[in-house]
């Protein structure tokens, strides 16, 4: 079974992609410990060149998850992408982290098209835009709702639709 | 423990050609469903099973008049024959892990309830339907290892079991009653006294699971009942009986000692002490007062009691004081006192004061149906979450008292000898609708009287 | 497709199917363009029973979760608890008695079969028979309701995972009622193939019906019956073992073509090797050290801060279960990885081409649970 | 019936009433009984295929209303009254109460040429055959009017599907029938129940064996194909499983009877259940021997009738009711086979549906009209002047006769049959042909 490290990764993407993997945290200076992490942290433009490297130089062709994650104390979202091999093993994750302001993130979905349902999730529920998305829309919710209900910040008591009672 | 590993290999389905000439193979399936339809005619997959007498108990449902056969799936090979289960004839034989509702356990002969309100399963409950209140010793205010009130939202519990596996005190167990369908959405709010299993019954529906706890759950009760004083932790409804041994055996010992001034001085304490439960006393002693002056008066005019079983901050003196109007009643009047249970326990929400109006309607038709009954007014409201449920409770509890009006001028009608009117007693709550109530009294009273004087 | 060459000049029509629909496994809303009755494209809706899921789990601790999770694809709940359980337990590192493990495998391999029994059934319902083999499905099912009833206490919900184990042995009865079930399990199986295997109106409906190439299907993202049935041999079970089914010798069944009629082989021979490994773990279930739940482990915990990632190989795919810890009592971010959810991606793709009826057909083959799919 | 009418009023009774009077008389009571009976046949056929594909299914089948059930379709019937009866508001209002009429009416009609036992007929038109599918057309047209004017999309597709259909799957029931009617030398239904008296190997006469009502049509080659066929057919024009593509309840709900509720639904419900039912009674009467049976040419020939017309009455009734009781049982297996079928089988897709009728069974009911002229010319020989002398040869050589012809219509029928098997076997296609016109996104693979 094929199985690589993240620090294997690490290195090969820094000789084969300069400039791909993030050393740098985007938003706040010094990382908080919440946010360490042991997966391969990349820089957003470049996730479509390391997502295809991954694919046809290592092999993972099976992109099995895309999770947003809202960290609203550090004002960003982490976006976790999962591949697989399909010879077996363990996964690979590369990690995406983009301000929560303006969170832009180039789509998977021209080179996998399994990930148009997962991009459309995270843009319904989080905000995040996907550029390069054939048909980005509302997934989940309606059309008109105004906010993203999986934000850490969206109210969870009350319904504007209701008024501003119950 | 040492196992060969043996991976298995990737075997490919074989789409493969029809083996019989093309247009015949459907007579395969024909085949199939032929021998299902005649061995249908004799068969069947379920065997009945003979029904304990407990399990009959809960499941005999609404009908009683059918018998109802338990069934149960032995042969599990089998996969010919009819596979129905009649449902309200026969049943499947739910097994002991079956978990359904949760309900709250007491002890069969002291009636001490297991629980001790120790908030483990309204924490736990993961959509948050349980509610509970923590009894208070009304003499000192400090909390009790019991509990005042309950409440589950039958409504939205999804039936996890999470409750019954926390609880340490084997208090709280799931039932395998499952008829619970309604009509009355409000009714799917239950309370203690509609929650209350005695042991003996869970330990007909889970005999293994109860023996498993037994010993535990009443090591722990036997420590909690030392420290419960009075009549807190008995079942609500066992509450009269045994609080009523419990006050004849305390007469029968103090034979000397005038049995009125006991109580009385014990009752002085919680009103200085229990603010809240003040103006219920008061209350039901009063309507406890005007009921024997009435029976006395009228020897055979019809007497309401009022039975204040009321599960929050019990006050002694109150009961003897319903008691022994109740006694009054029986021996002034030959028609029996009818009695309803007024008094509602603080609801926490608005949901339980609309229970509350809806019960002081039912209470009202029943007086309606049986005008020879005298039904009391049930128009005993505790603060309500909101302005709004307070209103809707207050108008319908008005209506309730119109009602109340309206029977009470029947029986006036139909009681021939009774030159005055029954005192009607109402227990007021909370200064919200205290108006509404004390309206309704009053002309509930007003009419009487005007009937009484007609005759 | 139009056919070349006609004179008359058509019209395309847009035509509802769902969200209430006879045959859309609950409200789902497939927007459908028909030119006659050939799908031009169709676009599916979802979110009819969206309910956050993942939210509420964000505000639940993590044992109250557990009980939610039963309602994500309510056919398989004891799958979705094995995934969840297995995700806390990789968080806040809890051990797993050998006991609990074969508990688990039986009670998700039973999963899988009465998964797989009534999804076939549905499958042909989809087609058009009138109930039968999904009445001789739902028996099979039945049979195992009332195993798990006796274990867990319910028939669907059963909430019968905790951290650590399960949260009672099984009773006494179990294992010979078990045995007795899988005696009596082929006589099913093989009724069924019998029935419907070679039935020509059921091979002409599915051969050729929805294909799904093997490229196709990896960049898709498909999982479970149906990335197999495009000839994948890709099971996690095998992939990346987790739990101890590496101790156990089962085939991975594929197919060929990529076709409904191949996921419906897939599906009839995933339940005997289900079958296989019951008995295997029946037999060596004896033997296995432990109780049914880890006496040290806690359920009311606070996994330390980090994520992790689990998946089973759930009856409908890959079922996985991310969780974000920040320390505290409550998940920071729960996200599921739900098998339908995601092999729903090629069904405009699959489905355009073909006739209307065909569309149910390729969606009964897909196997979804709205509960999953719209969390 | 008229010829009983006549002899209790003319002869037992000699009132000496007039002609149109006996017919008035025995046509009211024919109507009657055809207005009474006929939804009763409905109401058992409901009750009767739900307990038979309950217990195919391991069920027990509805089991409540009265004695096992047995009051169900009447429950069934109060509640379809009682409903309410909701119209689109944009539906056509006229033609959407129309729809269900013309559906019902028909079907109606075509009770008039059944025969439900020796002389218990309404009607025997000479063109009897060519009524009743003559008449079973119309309803068609009432289907498209129910599709239309829903103003619903499912409707008009179910509509379109179930004309189509419907057209398309008559003209190999017809060409099935025809073979019939070229064994019979008639369209008149009462005569090809006559015909088929006799023995089982139809058209041979055994000296000394008694007439047993077995000459069906369904004991020679022609006869068997031609009734497979039928009944193909008449799966289809009844809209039964595996042909009920009309309304496809998993793939467009219920097609033209979507936008009906009440008893509109309940007409077109009860026109449905009647066209099954006559449509097994017709596969009965022409391929099985209708009210044929051991015991009733015994019957009849002591009963009154036209060539015995000082008959006893009594034995009008014997013959009546086991006749009925042939008829019924015969036409109940039919609807059963339906149900079976109905139980085992998924359904077709509609395109599959018009291929196999337009590819399959058309030119097999040709090939059957070849074999039926063969069968004809073999077994009427005689009846050729210039070979009338081989009559003379006796018995044996009838027998031999009839063997070479029905081991030659055999042969010709089987081969047919497995011919159009092959021809008819999809080809096998390759993955990338399957695909060939699959658009998998706008996604280049690798």
């Amino acid at each position: 079974m094929p199985l690589i490290t993240p620090d294997d990764l690490r290195k090969q993407l820094g000789a084969d992609l300069p400039g791909a993997v993030a050393s740098v945290h985007p938003v706040v200076e010094g990382l908080p410990a919440f946010l360490e992490t042991g997966d391969l942290l990349i820089e957003a433009d470049f996730l479509p060149r390391v997502a295809v490297y991954v694919r046809d130089v290592l092999g993972y062709t099976y992109l099995s998850d895309i999770v947003a994650v809202d960290y609203l104390d550090y004002q960003l979202f982490e976006l976790v992408y999962r591949f697989y091999h399909l010879e077996g093993g363990r996964d690979l994750v590369i990690k995406v982290r983009v301000p929560r302001d303006n969170p832009s993130v180039p789509s998977l979905t021209p080179f996998w098209p399994g990930a148009d349902l997962n991009e459309r999730e995270a843009f319904d529920l989080f905000g995040i835009t996907f550029t390069g998305h054939p048909y980005l829309k509302r997934i989940y919710m309606w059309d008109e709702l105004d906010g993203h209900p999986m934000r850490k910040d969206f109210p969870k008591q009350g319904d504007k639709y209701l008024g501003d009672e119950s | 423990m040492n196992i060969p590993i043996e991976r298995g290999k990737v075997v490919t389905v074989a789409r493969g050609q029809s083996t019989s000439v093309a247009g015949f193979s459907l007579s395969k399936g024909l085949g199939v469903v032929f021998r299902h339809w005649r061995r249908a005619w004799f068969e069947k997959q379920h065997q009945n099973v003979p029904a304990t007498a407990s399990e009959s108990a809960p499941n005999a449902g609404n009908d009683k008049s059918k018998p109802t056969a338990f069934v149960t799936l032995e042969d599990m090979s089998k996969s010919y024959g009819t596979f129905t289960v009649e449902y309200p004839e026969q049943r499947i034989k739910l097994p002991e892990a079956y978990r359904n509702m949760p309900v709250l356990l007491y002890d069969d002969e002291t009636g001490h309830e297991l629980c001790t309100s120790c908030f483990q399963c309204q924490r736990i409950c993961p959509p948050q339907v349980i509610h509970m209140t923590q009894a208070k010793d009304p003499a000192s205010g400090k909390p009790v290892p019991s509990v005042a009130e309950f409440i589950i939202e039958y409504d939205a519990c999804m039936s996890c079991g999470f409750c019954a596996e926390v609880c340490p005190f084997d208090a709280i167990k799931m039932d395998h009653e499952f008829e619970l369908s309604t009509h009355d959405h409000p009714s799917l709010t239950v309370y203690k006294r509609d929650l209350n299993r005695p042991v003996s019954y869970y330990e007909s529906i889970a005999p293994g699971f109860w023996a498993e706890a037994r010993e535990r759950a009443y090591k722990k009760l036997a420590t909690n009942m030392k420290r419960r004083p009075g009549a807190i932790g008995i079942a609500p409804h066992l509450t009269e009986k045994i609080t009523a041994a419990q006050a004849q055996a305390a007469q029968a010992a103090a034979a000397q000692a005038p049995a009125a001034k006991a109580p009385a001085k014990k009752a002085a304490a919680p009103r200085a002490a229990d603010t809240a439960a003040a103006p219920t006393d008061k209350e039901a002693k009063l309507a406890a007062i005007r009921a024997r002056n009435a029976a006395q008066k009228g020897g055979s005019a019809p007497a309401a009691g009022t039975a204040a079983d009321a599960p929050l901050p019990t006050d002694k003196e109150a009961k003897l004081a319903a008691i022994r109007a109740r006694n009054a009643a029986k021996k002034g009047g030959s028609t029996p006192a009818a009695e309803t249970s007024a008094e509602e326990s603080p609801p926490t929400d608005d949901k339980a004061a609309r229970l509350a109006a809806i019960r002081a309607r039912n209470a009202a038709k029943k007086g309606d149906a049986t005008p020879s009954e005298e039904s009391d007014q049930p128009a005993a409201e505790t603060p309500p979450a909101n302005d709004k449920a307070a209103r809707l409770a207050a108008i319908r509890a008005r209506n309730a008292a119109q009602k109340a009006t309206e029977a009470a001028e029947q029986a006036a009608d139909s009681a021939t000898s009774t030159p005055e009117a029954p005192a009607s007693s109402s227990e007021e709550g909370k200064p919200l609708d205290e108006k509404a109530a004390r309206l309704a009294e009053i002309r509930a009273r007003n009419a009487a009287r005007k009937k009484g004087d007609q005759e | 497709m139009k056919a070349e060459g006609t004179m008359i000049k058509t019209e395309e029509l847009q035509i509802n199917i769902g969200p209430q629909h006879p045959s859309t496994h609950g409200v789902f809303r497939m927007l459908v363009t028909v030119d006659g009755e050939t799908i031009v494209d169709l676009k599916p809706v979802f979110g009819y029973l969206h309910r956050n899921h993942e939210q509420i789990a964000e505000v639940n601790t993590y044992l109250q979760n557990m009980p939610y999770t039963d309602r994500l694809d309510y056919f398989n709940s004891m799958a979705n608890n094995q995934a969840y359980a297995m995700a806390v337990e990789k968080l806040a590192e809890i051990e797993v008695p050998e006991r609990a493990e074969y508990i688990r495998v039986i009670m998700v391999e039973l999963t899988r079969i009465l998964n797989h029994a009534s999804a076939l059934g549905f499958l042909i319902n989809d087609m058009g028979a009138w109930q039968t083999p999904l009445a001789f499905g739902m028996r099979e099912r039945e049979k195992i309701l009332d195993l798990f009833e006796s274990t867990s206490g319910a028939r669907l919900m059963c909430n019968y995972f905790r951290f650590g184990g399960v949260v009672r042995d099984l009773p006494p009865d179990f294992v010979p009622r078990l045995q007795s079930l899988l005696t009596g399990l082929p006589t099913f199986i093989d009724e069924f193939e019998r029935m419907l295997r070679e039935n020509e109106i059921l091979r002409i409906r599915s051969e050729g019906i929805g294909v799904l190439p093997k490229e196709v299907a990896i960049s898709y993202s498909v999982t479970g019956p149906v990335l197999r049935g495009s000839g994948i041999p890709y099971d996690i079970r095998k992939a990346e073992p987790y739990s101890i089914y590496d101790r156990f010798d089962f085939d991975v069944p594929i197919g060929t073509v990529g076709d409904v009629y191949d996921r419906f082989l897939v599906r009839i021979e995933e339940m005997r090797q289900s079958k296989r490994i019951l008995e295997q773990a029946l037999k060596q279930l004896p033997d296995a050290e432990g109780g049914h739940i880890n006496p040290k482990a806690r359920q009311n915990i606070r996994p330390p801060v980090g994520d992790a990632y689990t998946r089973i190989e759930s009856p409908k795919g890959e079922l996985g279960f991310y969780l974000v810890s920040d320390g505290g009592q409550t998940p920071y971010r729960y996200k599921v990885r739900a098998p339908s959810f995601i092999n729903l991606t090629p069904l405009s793709d699959m489905c355009r081409g073909y006739k209307v009826a065909d569309v149910v057909v390729i969606l009964g083959s897909i196997d979804i649970v709205m509960g999953e799919v719209d969390r | 019936m008229a010829d009983v009418i006549n002899h209790v009023l003319n002869t037992m009774l000699g009132l000496n009433a007039p002609e149109w009077l006996i017919i008035f008389i025995s046509n009211s009571i024919a109507v009657t009984l055809i207005f009474a009976i006929a939804p009763l046949q409905m109401l058992f056929m409901t009750y009767f295929e739900r307990r038979a594909i309950a217990r195919m299914q391991d069920r027990l089948g509805p089991n409540r209303v009265g004695p096992k059930g047995i009051f169900q379709p009447v429950a069934d019937g109060v509640k379809m009254f009682t409903k309410e009866d909701i119209v689109p508001t944009a539906a056509d209002k006229m033609v959407h109460l129309l729809a269900p009429c013309v559906v019902a009416a028909p079907v109606m009609f075509m009770f008039a040429v059944i025969p439900w036992g020796p002389g218990m007929y309404a009607v025997d038109l000479d063109t009897g055959l060519l009524f009743f599918f003559a008449i079973s057309s119309v309803s068609a047209v009432g289907l498209m009017m129910a599709g239309w004017a829903s103003y619903n999309k499912f409707a008009l597709l179910g509509a379109m599907r179930a004309v189509a259909q419907m057209v398309s799957y008559e003209v190999p029931a017809l060409i099935s029938i025809a073979v019939i009617v070229m064994l019979t030398n008639s369209m008149s239904i009462v005569s090809i129940i006559e015909a088929q008296s006799g023995l089982f190997i139809s058209q041979v006469d055994v000296a000394g064996i008694p007439d047993l009502g077995l000459g069906w049509f369904i004991f020679s080659p022609v006869g068997l194909l031609g009734f497979i066929c039928f009944f193909i057919a008449a799966l289809a024009e009844g809209e039964r499983t595996p042909f009920d593509i009309p309304e496809a309840d998993s793939e467009i709900v219920a097609g033209y009877m979507t936008e009906y509720s009440g008893m509109k639904f309940a007409l077109f419900f009860l026109a449905q259940y009647l066209l099954n039912f006559l449509l097994c009674a017709i596969t009965v009467i022409t391929f099985f021997g209708g009210w044929q049976g051991p015991g009733i040419s015994w019957l009849w020939s002591m009963a009154v009738s036209e060539a015995n017309p000082a008959g006893n009455p009594i034995f009008n009734v014997l013959a009546g009711i086991l006749g009925t009781f042939y008829f019924l049982a015969k036409t109940y297996f039919f609807f059963f086979v339906m149900i079976w079928i109905r139980g085992a089988f998924p359904r077709l897709r509609v395109d599959q549906l018009m291929g196999f009728g337009w590819k399959f069974v058309i030119p097999l009911t040709i090939v059957n009209i070849f074999s039926a002229s063969l069968w004809i010319g073999w077994i009427r020989w005689e009846l050729n002047p210039d070979l009338a002398f081989l009559s003379a040869l006796g018995e044996p050589y009838s027998f031999a006769r009839w063997g070479f012809a029905f081991v030659a219509t055999l042969v010709m029928n089987v081969a047919a049959y497995t011919l159009m098997t092959r021809i008819n076997r999809s080809p096998d296609e390759t993955i990338d042909e399957l695909v060939a016109d699959q658009v998998f996104g706008a996604v280049t693979l690798r």
